[in-house]
Protein backbone atom coordinates (compact mmCIF):
# COMPACT_ATOMS: atom_id res chain seq x y z
CA UNK A 1 0.00 0.00 0.00
CA UNK A 2 1.00 3.74 -0.55
CA UNK A 3 0.29 6.26 1.89
CA UNK A 4 -1.63 9.46 0.76
CA UNK A 5 -1.50 12.52 2.96
CA UNK A 6 -3.35 15.63 2.39
CA UNK A 7 -3.38 18.84 4.40
CA UNK A 8 -4.88 22.10 4.58
CA UNK A 9 -6.94 23.41 1.58
CA UNK A 10 -6.25 20.01 -0.50
CA UNK A 11 -7.74 18.07 2.57
CA UNK A 12 -10.50 19.90 2.96
CA UNK A 13 -11.15 19.26 -0.49
CA UNK A 14 -10.71 15.89 -0.98
CA UNK A 15 -12.23 15.37 2.90
CA UNK A 16 -10.05 13.77 4.66
CA UNK A 17 -6.08 13.96 5.31
CA UNK A 18 -5.38 10.51 4.82
CA UNK A 19 -5.65 7.61 2.56
CA UNK A 20 -4.30 3.96 1.75
CA UNK A 21 -3.92 3.54 -2.31
CA UNK A 22 -3.12 -0.22 -3.79
CA UNK A 23 0.86 -0.46 -4.48
CA UNK A 24 2.02 -1.58 -7.92
CA UNK A 25 4.92 -2.79 -9.12
CA UNK A 26 6.80 -0.28 -11.35
CA UNK A 27 3.91 2.70 -9.86
CA UNK A 28 5.82 6.14 -10.64
CA UNK A 29 4.46 8.93 -8.81
CA UNK A 30 2.95 10.85 -11.42
CA UNK A 31 1.18 6.82 -11.73
CA UNK A 32 -0.18 7.37 -7.97
CA UNK A 33 -0.98 11.25 -8.73
CA UNK A 34 -2.81 10.60 -11.72
CA UNK A 35 -4.82 8.07 -10.53
CA UNK A 36 -5.62 10.23 -7.03
CA UNK A 37 -6.16 13.40 -9.39
CA UNK A 38 -8.79 11.64 -11.10
CA UNK A 39 -10.49 10.94 -7.70
CA UNK A 40 -10.21 13.97 -6.61
CA UNK A 41 -10.11 16.38 -9.47
CA UNK A 42 -11.09 19.09 -7.69
CA UNK A 43 -8.28 19.02 -4.84
CA UNK A 44 -5.61 18.31 -6.85
CA UNK A 45 -6.18 21.40 -8.92
CA UNK A 46 -4.81 23.16 -6.01
CA UNK A 47 -1.43 20.90 -5.71
CA UNK A 48 1.68 22.31 -6.75
CA UNK A 49 4.29 20.56 -4.21
CA UNK A 50 4.81 16.74 -3.75
CA UNK A 51 6.71 14.74 -0.70
CA UNK A 52 7.88 11.48 -0.82
CA UNK A 53 8.25 10.03 2.77
CA UNK A 54 9.25 13.50 3.82
CA UNK A 55 11.37 15.16 1.21
CA UNK A 56 10.54 17.36 -1.30
CA UNK A 57 9.68 15.17 -4.84
CA UNK A 58 11.43 16.85 -8.01
CA UNK A 59 11.00 13.60 -10.32
CA UNK A 60 7.82 12.57 -10.85
CA UNK A 61 8.67 9.76 -12.49
CA UNK A 62 10.67 8.04 -9.71
CA UNK A 63 9.15 4.58 -9.07
CA UNK A 64 7.38 3.85 -5.92
CA UNK A 65 8.38 0.97 -3.22
CA UNK A 66 5.67 -0.33 -0.77
CA UNK A 67 4.77 1.50 1.76
CA UNK A 68 5.97 4.81 0.75
CA UNK A 69 4.45 7.79 1.84
CA UNK A 70 3.31 10.51 -0.16
CA UNK A 71 1.91 14.06 0.60
CA UNK A 72 0.09 16.21 -2.53
CA UNK A 73 0.13 19.89 -1.01
CA UNK A 74 -0.93 22.69 -2.02
CA UNK A 75 1.46 25.95 -1.63
CA UNK A 76 2.48 26.35 1.46
CA UNK A 77 1.32 29.98 3.22
CA UNK A 78 3.48 29.47 6.65
CA UNK A 79 5.67 31.96 8.05
CA UNK B 1 17.48 24.39 26.56
CA UNK B 2 15.33 24.21 24.17
CA UNK B 3 15.80 22.81 20.92
CA UNK B 4 16.61 25.88 18.34
CA UNK B 5 14.28 24.80 15.46
CA UNK B 6 10.45 23.47 17.15
CA UNK B 7 7.17 23.66 15.87
CA UNK B 8 5.36 24.45 18.93
CA UNK B 9 1.30 25.38 20.00
CA UNK B 10 2.78 27.54 22.64
CA UNK B 11 4.07 31.55 22.76
CA UNK B 12 7.67 31.80 22.80
CA UNK B 13 10.07 34.90 24.14
CA UNK B 14 12.32 36.90 22.08
CA UNK B 15 14.40 37.24 25.43
CA UNK B 16 14.58 33.45 25.62
CA UNK B 17 15.84 32.50 22.09
CA UNK B 18 18.45 35.55 22.08
CA UNK B 19 19.33 34.43 25.40
CA UNK B 20 20.11 30.59 23.96
CA UNK B 21 21.44 32.06 20.15
CA UNK B 22 24.08 34.17 22.09
CA UNK B 23 24.96 31.69 24.29
CA UNK B 24 26.70 29.69 21.20
CA UNK B 25 29.27 32.20 20.75
CA UNK B 26 30.73 35.66 22.92
CA UNK B 27 32.16 36.53 18.75
CA UNK B 28 28.84 37.76 18.17
CA UNK B 29 28.57 40.77 16.81
CA UNK B 30 25.49 41.25 15.53
CA UNK B 31 21.90 39.39 15.78
CA UNK B 32 18.98 39.65 13.15
CA UNK B 33 15.60 38.71 14.13
CA UNK B 34 12.01 37.98 11.98
CA UNK B 35 9.11 37.96 14.04
CA UNK B 36 6.14 37.36 12.32
CA UNK B 37 2.88 37.79 13.70
CA UNK B 38 -1.21 37.31 13.27
CA UNK B 39 -2.67 40.58 11.97
CA UNK B 40 -6.41 41.29 12.41
CA UNK B 41 -6.84 42.78 8.87
CA UNK B 42 -5.93 40.84 5.61
CA UNK B 43 -6.73 41.72 1.99
CA UNK B 44 -9.32 44.44 3.13
CA UNK B 45 -11.13 41.60 5.77
CA UNK B 46 -10.89 41.64 9.30
CA UNK B 47 -9.56 37.99 10.86
CA UNK B 48 -10.80 37.13 13.84
CA UNK B 49 -8.67 34.17 14.19
CA UNK B 50 -5.84 31.61 12.11
CA UNK B 51 -5.26 28.53 11.86
CA UNK B 52 -2.42 26.52 11.17
CA UNK B 53 -2.44 22.71 9.44
CA UNK B 54 1.68 21.36 8.93
CA UNK B 55 3.14 18.32 7.45
CA UNK B 56 4.73 18.30 11.03
CA UNK B 57 7.81 15.66 10.90
CA UNK B 58 8.72 17.26 6.96
CA UNK B 59 8.08 21.07 8.22
CA UNK B 60 10.42 20.48 11.61
CA UNK B 61 12.57 18.31 9.31
CA UNK B 62 12.93 21.32 6.35
CA UNK B 63 13.53 24.26 8.98
CA UNK B 64 16.55 21.92 10.20
CA UNK B 65 18.05 21.70 6.82
CA UNK B 66 16.74 25.47 6.17
CA UNK B 67 19.37 26.90 9.53
CA UNK B 68 21.88 24.41 8.42
CA UNK B 69 22.03 25.60 5.48
CA UNK B 70 21.86 29.69 6.18
CA UNK B 71 24.83 28.52 8.72
CA UNK B 72 26.59 27.27 6.26
CA UNK B 73 25.93 29.96 3.34
CA UNK B 74 26.33 32.82 5.47
CA UNK B 75 28.84 31.88 7.75
CA UNK B 76 26.52 32.04 10.64
CA UNK B 77 27.56 30.97 14.35
CA UNK B 78 24.35 30.19 15.42
CA UNK B 79 20.70 30.28 14.03
CA UNK B 80 17.25 29.32 15.62
CA UNK B 81 13.62 29.22 13.93
CA UNK B 82 10.56 28.70 16.06
CA UNK B 83 6.67 28.36 14.33
CA UNK B 84 3.78 28.22 16.00
CA UNK B 85 0.68 26.10 14.89
CA UNK B 86 -2.82 25.67 16.30
CA UNK B 87 -4.52 29.14 16.78
CA UNK B 88 -3.57 32.38 17.10
CA UNK B 89 -5.42 36.03 16.90
CA UNK B 90 -4.14 39.35 16.21
CA UNK B 91 -1.04 40.51 17.47
CA UNK B 92 -0.30 37.07 17.71
CA UNK B 93 3.21 35.47 16.91
CA UNK B 94 3.46 32.85 14.83
CA UNK B 95 7.24 32.35 13.80
CA UNK B 96 10.73 33.79 15.07
CA UNK B 97 13.77 33.74 13.03
CA UNK B 98 17.52 34.18 14.48
CA UNK B 99 20.54 34.75 12.78
CA UNK B 100 23.87 35.68 14.64
CA UNK B 101 27.08 36.50 13.13
CA UNK B 102 30.52 38.30 13.91
CA UNK B 103 29.41 41.13 11.63
CA UNK B 104 26.03 42.74 10.82
CA UNK B 105 25.57 42.43 7.18
CA UNK B 106 25.71 38.31 7.65
CA UNK B 107 23.08 38.38 10.45
CA UNK B 108 20.42 40.56 8.31
CA UNK B 109 21.24 39.16 4.98
CA UNK B 110 20.57 35.58 6.47
CA UNK B 111 17.49 36.22 8.26
CA UNK B 112 15.85 37.66 5.52
CA UNK B 113 16.79 34.82 3.15
CA UNK B 114 15.75 31.97 5.84
CA UNK B 115 11.90 33.24 6.43
CA UNK B 116 12.16 34.02 1.99
CA UNK B 117 12.97 30.38 1.89
CA UNK B 118 11.08 29.09 4.84
CA UNK B 119 7.83 30.04 3.10
CA UNK B 120 8.99 27.91 0.26
CA UNK B 121 10.35 25.38 1.66
CA UNK B 122 8.34 24.47 4.85
CA UNK B 123 4.79 22.57 4.65
CA UNK B 124 2.24 24.81 7.07
CA UNK B 125 -0.71 26.23 6.05
CA UNK B 126 -2.97 28.87 7.28
CA UNK B 127 -6.48 29.45 7.59
CA UNK B 128 -8.03 32.81 8.52
CA UNK B 129 -11.65 33.44 9.77
CA UNK B 130 -13.21 36.36 8.66
CA UNK B 131 -16.75 37.78 8.91
CA UNK B 132 -17.22 36.18 5.28
CA UNK B 133 -16.17 32.60 6.82
CA UNK B 134 -13.24 30.92 6.42
CA UNK B 135 -10.64 30.92 3.77
CA UNK B 136 -7.10 29.04 3.33
CA UNK B 137 -4.79 31.23 2.60
CA UNK B 138 -3.53 31.85 -0.96
CA UNK B 139 0.55 33.06 -0.88
CA UNK B 140 1.42 35.82 -3.22
CA UNK B 141 4.33 35.09 -5.15
CA UNK C 1 5.48 52.74 28.28
CA UNK C 2 9.16 53.28 27.68
CA UNK C 3 10.26 55.94 24.74
CA UNK C 4 10.55 54.48 21.21
CA UNK C 5 14.38 56.07 21.05
CA UNK C 6 16.38 55.82 24.04
CA UNK C 7 20.04 56.29 24.75
CA UNK C 8 20.86 54.95 28.59
CA UNK C 9 23.24 52.66 30.56
CA UNK C 10 21.27 50.05 31.27
CA UNK C 11 20.42 46.81 29.29
CA UNK C 12 16.72 46.43 27.87
CA UNK C 13 14.71 43.32 27.11
CA UNK C 14 13.55 42.55 23.51
CA UNK C 15 9.83 40.84 24.95
CA UNK C 16 9.27 44.52 26.33
CA UNK C 17 10.90 46.58 23.54
CA UNK C 18 8.52 44.17 20.73
CA UNK C 19 5.47 44.35 23.08
CA UNK C 20 5.51 48.24 22.91
CA UNK C 21 6.46 47.81 19.47
CA UNK C 22 3.54 45.87 18.77
CA UNK C 23 1.14 47.75 21.07
CA UNK C 24 1.01 50.68 18.23
CA UNK C 25 -1.13 48.37 15.65
CA UNK C 26 -2.55 45.39 15.29
CA UNK C 27 -2.12 45.33 11.32
CA UNK C 28 1.88 44.45 11.97
CA UNK C 29 2.40 41.26 10.15
CA UNK C 30 6.64 41.78 10.36
CA UNK C 31 8.67 42.80 12.54
CA UNK C 32 12.59 42.77 11.69
CA UNK C 33 15.10 44.05 14.51
CA UNK C 34 19.08 43.98 15.00
CA UNK C 35 20.67 43.56 17.67
CA UNK C 36 24.08 44.68 18.15
CA UNK C 37 26.31 43.01 21.41
CA UNK C 38 30.05 43.21 22.01
CA UNK C 39 32.51 40.73 20.86
CA UNK C 40 34.80 39.36 23.42
CA UNK C 41 37.77 39.60 20.34
CA UNK C 42 37.85 41.64 17.57
CA UNK C 43 40.59 42.22 14.70
CA UNK C 44 42.77 39.50 16.11
CA UNK C 45 42.83 40.79 20.03
CA UNK C 46 40.87 40.04 23.18
CA UNK C 47 38.29 42.58 24.36
CA UNK C 48 38.20 42.87 28.10
CA UNK C 49 35.47 45.65 27.99
CA UNK C 50 34.28 48.07 25.45
CA UNK C 51 33.47 52.15 27.06
CA UNK C 52 31.01 54.44 24.84
CA UNK C 53 31.18 58.32 24.75
CA UNK C 54 28.55 59.86 23.19
CA UNK C 55 27.69 63.82 22.08
CA UNK C 56 23.82 62.68 23.89
CA UNK C 57 21.67 65.82 22.55
CA UNK C 58 22.58 65.08 19.48
CA UNK C 59 22.79 61.42 19.43
CA UNK C 60 19.22 61.52 20.49
CA UNK C 61 17.75 63.98 17.90
CA UNK C 62 19.02 61.98 15.18
CA UNK C 63 17.97 58.68 16.42
CA UNK C 64 14.50 60.21 16.61
CA UNK C 65 15.24 61.70 13.33
CA UNK C 66 16.65 57.96 11.98
CA UNK C 67 13.37 56.85 13.35
CA UNK C 68 11.02 59.24 11.69
CA UNK C 69 12.83 58.95 8.31
CA UNK C 70 12.76 55.17 8.52
CA UNK C 71 8.62 55.57 9.18
CA UNK C 72 8.24 57.62 5.96
CA UNK C 73 10.55 55.81 3.37
CA UNK C 74 9.50 52.19 4.11
CA UNK C 75 5.66 52.89 5.33
CA UNK C 76 6.45 51.64 8.73
CA UNK C 77 3.79 51.44 11.42
CA UNK C 78 6.38 51.91 14.12
CA UNK C 79 10.09 51.52 15.43
CA UNK C 80 12.20 51.29 17.95
CA UNK C 81 16.15 52.41 18.88
CA UNK C 82 17.58 51.99 21.99
CA UNK C 83 21.31 52.40 22.56
CA UNK C 84 23.44 51.51 25.57
CA UNK C 85 26.54 53.76 26.68
CA UNK C 86 29.00 53.49 29.84
CA UNK C 87 30.58 50.13 30.18
CA UNK C 88 30.06 46.97 28.24
CA UNK C 89 31.58 43.42 28.24
CA UNK C 90 31.41 40.36 25.82
CA UNK C 91 28.40 39.06 25.41
CA UNK C 92 25.95 42.23 26.47
CA UNK C 93 23.55 44.31 24.02
CA UNK C 94 24.98 47.34 22.74
CA UNK C 95 22.14 48.57 20.30
CA UNK C 96 18.39 47.61 19.63
CA UNK C 97 16.55 48.06 16.21
CA UNK C 98 13.26 47.43 15.60
CA UNK C 99 11.02 47.93 12.83
CA UNK C 100 7.05 46.85 12.41
CA UNK C 101 5.29 46.76 9.00
CA UNK C 102 2.81 45.16 7.32
CA UNK C 103 4.43 42.88 5.76
CA UNK C 104 7.89 41.50 5.80
CA UNK C 105 9.96 43.51 2.96
CA UNK C 106 9.49 46.89 4.33
CA UNK C 107 10.33 45.93 8.17
CA UNK C 108 13.70 43.52 7.03
CA UNK C 109 14.63 46.27 4.88
CA UNK C 110 14.06 49.59 6.56
CA UNK C 111 15.59 47.23 9.73
CA UNK C 112 18.67 46.82 7.85
CA UNK C 113 19.03 50.52 6.66
CA UNK C 114 17.89 52.14 9.98
CA UNK C 115 21.44 50.24 11.52
CA UNK C 116 23.35 51.30 8.59
CA UNK C 117 22.15 55.08 8.87
CA UNK C 118 22.71 55.09 12.76
CA UNK C 119 26.45 54.31 12.41
CA UNK C 120 26.92 57.02 9.63
CA UNK C 121 24.94 59.34 11.22
CA UNK C 122 24.85 59.03 15.49
CA UNK C 123 27.57 60.11 16.93
CA UNK C 124 28.40 57.74 19.18
CA UNK C 125 32.01 56.51 19.87
CA UNK C 126 33.32 52.87 21.11
CA UNK C 127 36.90 52.36 22.92
CA UNK C 128 37.87 48.63 23.22
CA UNK C 129 40.13 47.44 26.23
CA UNK C 130 42.43 45.00 25.33
CA UNK C 131 45.67 43.09 26.82
CA UNK C 132 47.64 45.70 24.45
CA UNK C 133 45.84 48.63 26.13
CA UNK C 134 42.79 50.84 24.94
CA UNK C 135 42.22 52.02 21.81
CA UNK C 136 39.09 53.77 19.89
CA UNK C 137 37.49 51.64 17.39
CA UNK C 138 37.68 53.20 13.67
CA UNK C 139 34.84 51.90 11.85
CA UNK C 140 35.15 50.42 8.33
CA UNK C 141 34.22 52.18 5.28
CA UNK D 1 32.20 83.05 23.02
CA UNK D 2 32.01 80.06 21.17
CA UNK D 3 31.53 76.42 23.13
CA UNK D 4 33.81 73.82 21.62
CA UNK D 5 33.23 70.52 22.38
CA UNK D 6 35.11 67.11 21.79
CA UNK D 7 34.40 63.61 22.30
CA UNK D 8 35.54 59.83 22.13
CA UNK D 9 39.05 59.93 20.24
CA UNK D 10 39.23 63.74 19.63
CA UNK D 11 38.55 64.62 23.14
CA UNK D 12 41.54 62.57 23.80
CA UNK D 13 43.98 64.35 22.31
CA UNK D 14 42.75 67.78 22.72
CA UNK D 15 42.84 66.77 26.38
CA UNK D 16 39.38 68.31 27.02
CA UNK D 17 36.15 67.54 26.29
CA UNK D 18 35.11 71.34 25.88
CA UNK D 19 36.61 74.78 25.84
CA UNK D 20 35.48 78.55 25.02
CA UNK D 21 36.84 80.57 21.89
CA UNK D 22 36.44 83.79 21.49
CA UNK D 23 33.91 85.12 19.41
CA UNK D 24 34.59 87.28 16.37
CA UNK D 25 32.41 89.27 13.93
CA UNK D 26 32.08 87.09 10.57
CA UNK D 27 33.56 84.17 12.02
CA UNK D 28 32.75 81.39 9.82
CA UNK D 29 32.82 77.94 10.96
CA UNK D 30 36.05 77.17 8.60
CA UNK D 31 37.47 80.09 10.86
CA UNK D 32 36.84 78.54 14.21
CA UNK D 33 38.31 75.27 13.11
CA UNK D 34 41.38 76.58 11.65
CA UNK D 35 41.60 78.18 15.07
CA UNK D 36 41.30 75.24 16.90
CA UNK D 37 43.22 73.02 14.35
CA UNK D 38 46.16 75.45 14.57
CA UNK D 39 46.07 75.02 18.37
CA UNK D 40 45.48 71.04 18.45
CA UNK D 41 46.79 70.08 15.04
CA UNK D 42 47.25 66.20 16.35
CA UNK D 43 43.70 65.96 17.69
CA UNK D 44 42.51 67.72 14.16
CA UNK D 45 43.80 64.94 12.05
CA UNK D 46 41.06 62.72 13.30
CA UNK D 47 38.37 64.90 12.88
CA UNK D 48 35.63 64.46 9.51
CA UNK D 49 32.20 65.41 11.20
CA UNK D 50 31.32 69.22 12.44
CA UNK D 51 28.31 69.81 14.20
CA UNK D 52 26.33 73.41 14.67
CA UNK D 53 24.04 73.54 17.71
CA UNK D 54 23.79 70.12 17.49
CA UNK D 55 23.17 69.07 13.63
CA UNK D 56 25.53 67.99 10.91
CA UNK D 57 27.18 71.05 9.87
CA UNK D 58 27.68 70.53 5.44
CA UNK D 59 28.69 74.05 5.24
CA UNK D 60 31.95 74.94 6.79
CA UNK D 61 31.38 78.91 5.39
CA UNK D 62 28.18 79.45 7.29
CA UNK D 63 28.98 82.59 9.76
CA UNK D 64 28.58 81.75 13.45
CA UNK D 65 26.72 83.70 15.96
CA UNK D 66 27.90 84.60 19.50
CA UNK D 67 26.87 81.52 22.14
CA UNK D 68 26.80 78.93 19.20
CA UNK D 69 27.79 75.36 20.22
CA UNK D 70 30.04 73.56 17.59
CA UNK D 71 31.21 69.99 17.84
CA UNK D 72 34.72 68.71 15.89
CA UNK D 73 34.47 64.64 15.81
CA UNK D 74 35.97 61.87 14.23
CA UNK D 75 34.18 59.02 12.76
CA UNK D 76 31.13 57.57 14.37
CA UNK D 77 31.84 53.91 15.58
CA UNK D 78 28.69 53.75 17.64
CA UNK D 79 26.03 50.54 16.99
Amino acid sequence: MIKVLFFGPVADRVGSNALQMEYRADMSLQNLRDDCAAKYSQAFELVSMVALNGEHARDMFVVLNDGDEVAFMAKFSGG
Amino acid sequence: MKQAVRIQLEDFSQDEEIAALKGSSKRMGGIGTFLGCARDFSEGREVAEINFDAYGPMALSEMQKLRTDAIEKYQLLDARIVHRIGTVTGGDNIVFIAAGAEHRVAALEACHWMIDELKQRVPIWKKETTPQGQSWVVPHP
